[in-house]
């Protein structure tokens, strides 16, 4: 098994790659508003949970202390989101 | 299914047919004092990112107006040399738990070249946004993201530090491939920079 | 005792409970003029009392950390102290011109001290905690720098265990940030900013390496935990310390001329600063639940786990209280400061040089601890002071958030000294819990000569 | 939790924490060093000014009132008072003058200081120079 994390990281840098170039994208087009918003935060959380799982190791790691992560991406976030959702209202 | 889906949702087929991995629940990589030290920082980066985005929407229009000032470009490639930096991090833990010292010290030297890469291209953003005279204090906006960026800057330098040291002493044959926690605890530093600014990039450069 | 320097040690933790007592005498003449306006006017004016109360606490913490550092210091690097002379030469320097410059306090005007020691040479008087004479405060630079000489040479010589080494670090960065006393420029707010480099990164800085490596040393004693689990736990406390504790600074910062992201960063940082004082009192209350031995002195183990709650009380919840900017701008300089300020310096220094001192002082008299009714008395004594300092604490709260809200906060904002007649009942319940908190001091004074049964102590000291 | 937890690694932590953190606050340091004249009305700052401060601490104020909010808790805030006295030095003056020597019966009084006529302007320039300092509007109110 461990032998077949190499392919995994480079998929998952691969990923990482498209989603920050879609960003870029988004960026340089200018688009704003709660989809563009949605979209990005879901971005920041799949890329997160990545990083976490594929090059930290999280994913072999026992759930209590890989979910600190992943609680702390899905509080961010979802917080984030909260603030930009008062923000328009 | 593991070149579609990178991460392991169930146990490999082939895994099953081959013996048992010795152990499919591992601990944290590394040192546990790097974890608390790790999640400390994530606390403070992710009380830092709530800040900003509580704030911002107490002056949206402020926010959306300077950000768009922001060099995105740069942004971008800096994102794409951090996670690129921390795949060489991977591949080198992956190599000295083959036990291969030499090239896992190569790795973590590409790492802090890549992190020096990120440096030199945030010193050059950092030098443009003095020239144009903005500061802590020119707004709130600005405040965030130079506080924000230069937090996280000093980051890198100290994961740069980190990584240094710990590729000189895999240069000297310090780690092997039974021993080489210290190699897992540069690298999950490492990664956390990384992560940190794959929320903020997003966040301060892009979102509005 | 295993070393026989460590008996130095004894007239400073005798000269810091002296000096406590007269700090507690002050803090009630205060509490009386809190009400009473011209108690003891104009012969020890209010000001005259507040700077005998806070420099007599300042004083006698460091008679307590320095009398801690020379019984603690020989026992960790196993080897006698390098000059026990040096240390009772200090010792006198020290105390002398503490009391010489207590009695200048009160029987000079504070104008003529300064005039009569010289403040225009180099101005450094009149500011809050730093009111000593210059000549006073280069005589604590003097009495510092031997002290670290004799502490520095001794563990550098002998083993270097990590409790000695964090105290090291505390001692030295407690010296080296003093000399920001020292610096008083004409403009008030770099005055004001640098004037927290000593205030705050000591009580929040380095006096925190001090506190954690005096708990962690008495821990090791009295729990017989194994001492790699208990250094370890040491540096992640004290790291986190730092970590929270520098850029944490910036609470200080909101409303006193610096920029205005000093509300961000230092809000930000002080609030993960209860973060090592909760580690602290995990730690603690892990340890002695680990504990391989019972040791003989629970007023010691008592000290030590009080120390641990009352810290986290004191610094932690309550500084967390009024960190945030946005609450600060309402209670920055209120009864709400004079809340946290008792309980904290109650809670992290007073009870750990105690606690040094419960541990330490038994031994210094030759048994391995107090008799049993020593230790009854101690343990009542504890509770009598620790409950009346919550108990002042409550009541300076409930009085700083009337305050706040008469005086800050209201549409129609009252006068300050209106404000100060219509919490009035809250200053004498004060008052009361003061002469609670006097009573325990007396027991605890009491407690040290108590005769017990030989017998106990006989067998308490084979044991 | 990790199977490895060293002491080395704490230390390490420990030190490279502190280091990182207090290098950071330089770094702040530095920074306000530079915005504070924007802020800290230094411009005002004269030998008047500058023997009230003087006067200010030599008379142990702070002993009971704040100054910026920081000091005792037993007297007023003085960091506004020149705005509290209406914009007035010479009511500044006239209250300090006017203190009886042996205080108010039963009441908080400040103790006569004595001061020359040049002491108790400088003071008052002291204060009026303080009033003006960029405090992020703080008091919230005249009342200090």
């Amino acid at each position: 098994m461990r032998a077949k994390t190499f392919p995994n990281a480079f998929v998952v840098w691969l990923i990482l790659v498209l989603l920050t170039v879609a960003t870029w994208v988004i960026g340089e087009a200018g688009l704003g508003g709660p989809l563009v918003v949605a979209v990005l935060l879901l971005s920041i959380t799949l890329k997160g949970q990545l990083v976490a799982d594929a090059f930290m190791g999280m994913r072999d790691v026992s759930s209590s202390w890989r979910w600190v992560v992943s609680g702390w991406l899905l509080i961010v976030t979802g917080l984030i989101g909260l603030a930009y959702w008062t923000g328009v209202h | 299914m593991n070149v579609l889906w990178p991460v392991q949702l169930q146990p490999d087929v082939n895994a099953i047919a081959t013996p048992p991995a010795p152990r499919r629940v591992r601990d944290l990589p590394g040192d546990f004092a790097i974890w608390i030290f790790i999640y400390a920082e994530l606390l403070v980066f992710g009380v830092f990112f709530l800040a900003y985005a509580f704030a911002r929407a107490g002056n949206v229009e402020l926010f959306n107006e300077h950000q768009q000032f922001l060099d995105r470009t740069t942004g971008a490639v800096n994102t794409l040399v951090l996670i690129t930096s921390s795949l060489f991090a991977v591949r080198a833990v992956e190599a000295i738990r083959r036990g291969a010292a030499a090239s896992c010290s190569r790795w973590l030297a590409m790492a802090v070249m890549s992190g020096g890469v990120f440096v030199v291209l945030k010193l050059i953003e950092f030098a443009d946004k003095q020239e144009q005279g903005i500061t802590l204090s020119t707004n709130t906006f600005y405040m965030f993201y130079l506080s924000l960026t230069f937090f996280h800057f000093m980051h890198v330098l100290m994961g740069m530090v980190i990584l240094s040291a710990v590729a000189v002493k895999a240069y000297r044959g310090a780690y092997s491939a039974s021993r080489h926690t210290g190699v897992e605890t540069g690298a999950s530093y490492w990664h956390m920079v990384d992560l940190v600014w794959i929320v903020l990039f997003p966040l301060v450069y892009v979102m509005h | 005792m295993q070393y026989q320097s460590q008996a130095v040690a004894k007239p400073y933790f005798i000269a810091a409970i002296g000096l406590f007592v007269g700090q507690i005498l002050f803090g009630l003449i205060m509490g009386l003029q809190y009400v009473m306006g011209d108690f003891l006017f104009p012969e020890i004016p209010f000001n005259v009392a507040r700077m005998v109360h806070t420099n007599l606490l300042i004083v006698w913490l460091l008679f307590g950390f320095m009398g801690a550092a020379y019984f603690l210091v020989p026992e960790e690097a196993e080897r006698e102290l390098h000059s026990p002379k040096l240390a009772l030469a200090l010792f006198w320097i020290f105390l002398i011109a503490g009391a010489l410059t207590i009695l200048g306090y009160l029987l000079v005007p504070y104008a003529g001290l300064a005039k009569m020691t010289g403040n225009h040479l180099l101005p450094t008087m009149g500011r809050e905690f730093l009111e000593q004479p210059t000549i006073t405060k280069l005589g604590i630079v003097v009495v510092a720098l031997g002290f670290l000489y004799n502490i520095g040479v001794t563990i550098l010589a002998g083993r270097k265990t990590v409790v000695n080494l964090v105290l090291l670090t505390g001692l030295v960065g407690l010296a080296v940030f003093f000399l920001f006393a020292f610096y008083n420029p004409e403009n008030l707010v770099k005055d004001k900013f640098y004037w927290w480099w000593v205030v705050h990164l000591w009580v929040e800085g380095v006096w925190e390496l001090i506190l954690g490596s005096i708990l962690a040393f008495v821990l090791l004693k009295v729990t017989g935990v194994d001492r790699e689990v208990i250094e370890k736990w040491l540096y992640v406390i004290i790291a986190m310390a730092l970590i929270t504790g520098v850029i944490g600074t910036g609470h200080h910062f909101y409303w006193i001329g610096a920029p205005e992201y000093w509300q961000w960063w230092g809000s930000i940082f002080s609030a993960m600063e209860p973060i090592p004082f909760f580690m602290m009192t995990v730690f603690a209350f892990n340890m002695v639940n680990r504990r391989r031995r019972e040791h003989p002195n629970q007023a010691a183990v008592l000290w030590a786990l009080g120390t641990a709650v009352m810290a986290f009380l004191g610094a932690g919840v309550w500084g967390f209280l009024h960190t945030l900017a946005p609450v600060n701008y309402y209670t920055h300089g209120t009864q709400i400061t004079a809340a946290h300020g008792h309980m904290a310096f109650y809670g992290a220094y007073v009870m750990i040089v105690l606690t040094i001192i419960s541990y330490a002082m038994p031994i210094l008299r030759g048994q391995k601890a107090g008799n049993r009714s020593a230790q009854v008395l101690e343990m009542w004594s504890f509770w009598f002071m620790t409950v009346s300092m919550v108990f002042i604490t409550l009541f300076l709260t409930g009085a700083g958030i009337l305050q706040v809200w008469m005086q800050r906060y209201s549409d129609a904002p009252m006068a300050f000294m209106v404000v100060q007649e219509k919490i009035e009942l809250f200053y004498w319940m004060r008052e009361v819990a003061g002469l609670v908190f006097l009573i325990g001091l007396i027991m605890y004074v009491w407690s040290f000569f108590v005769k017990g049964d030989e017998r106990v102590v006989a067998s308490a000291a084979t044991a | 939790m990790s199977e490895v937890f060293t002491k080395s690694m704490a230390r390490n932590i420990y030190f490279g924490g502190s280091v990182f953190f207090f290098l950071l606050f330089l770094a702040l340091t530095y920074d306000t060093n530079r915005d504070l004249p924007n802020r800290d009305n230094r411009g005002a700052i004269n030998e008047q000014v500058s023997l009230g401060k003087r006067v200010w601490e030599e008379n142990n104020c702070i002993g009971c009132h704040t100054l910026l909010g920081e000091g005792a808790y037993f007297a007023p805030e003085l960091g506004n008072v020149y705005t509290r006295f209406g914009n007035s030095t010479d009511a500044i003056v006239g209250f300090i003058k006017s203190r009886p020597a042996e205080g108010i019966p039963g009441r908080r009084s400040m103790p006569q200081f004595n001061l020359s006529d040049e002491e108790l302007e400088a003071v008052a320039a002291f204060l009026k120079y303080s009033s003006e300092i960029n405090t992020a509007n703080w008091p919230p109110n005249v009342q200090g």
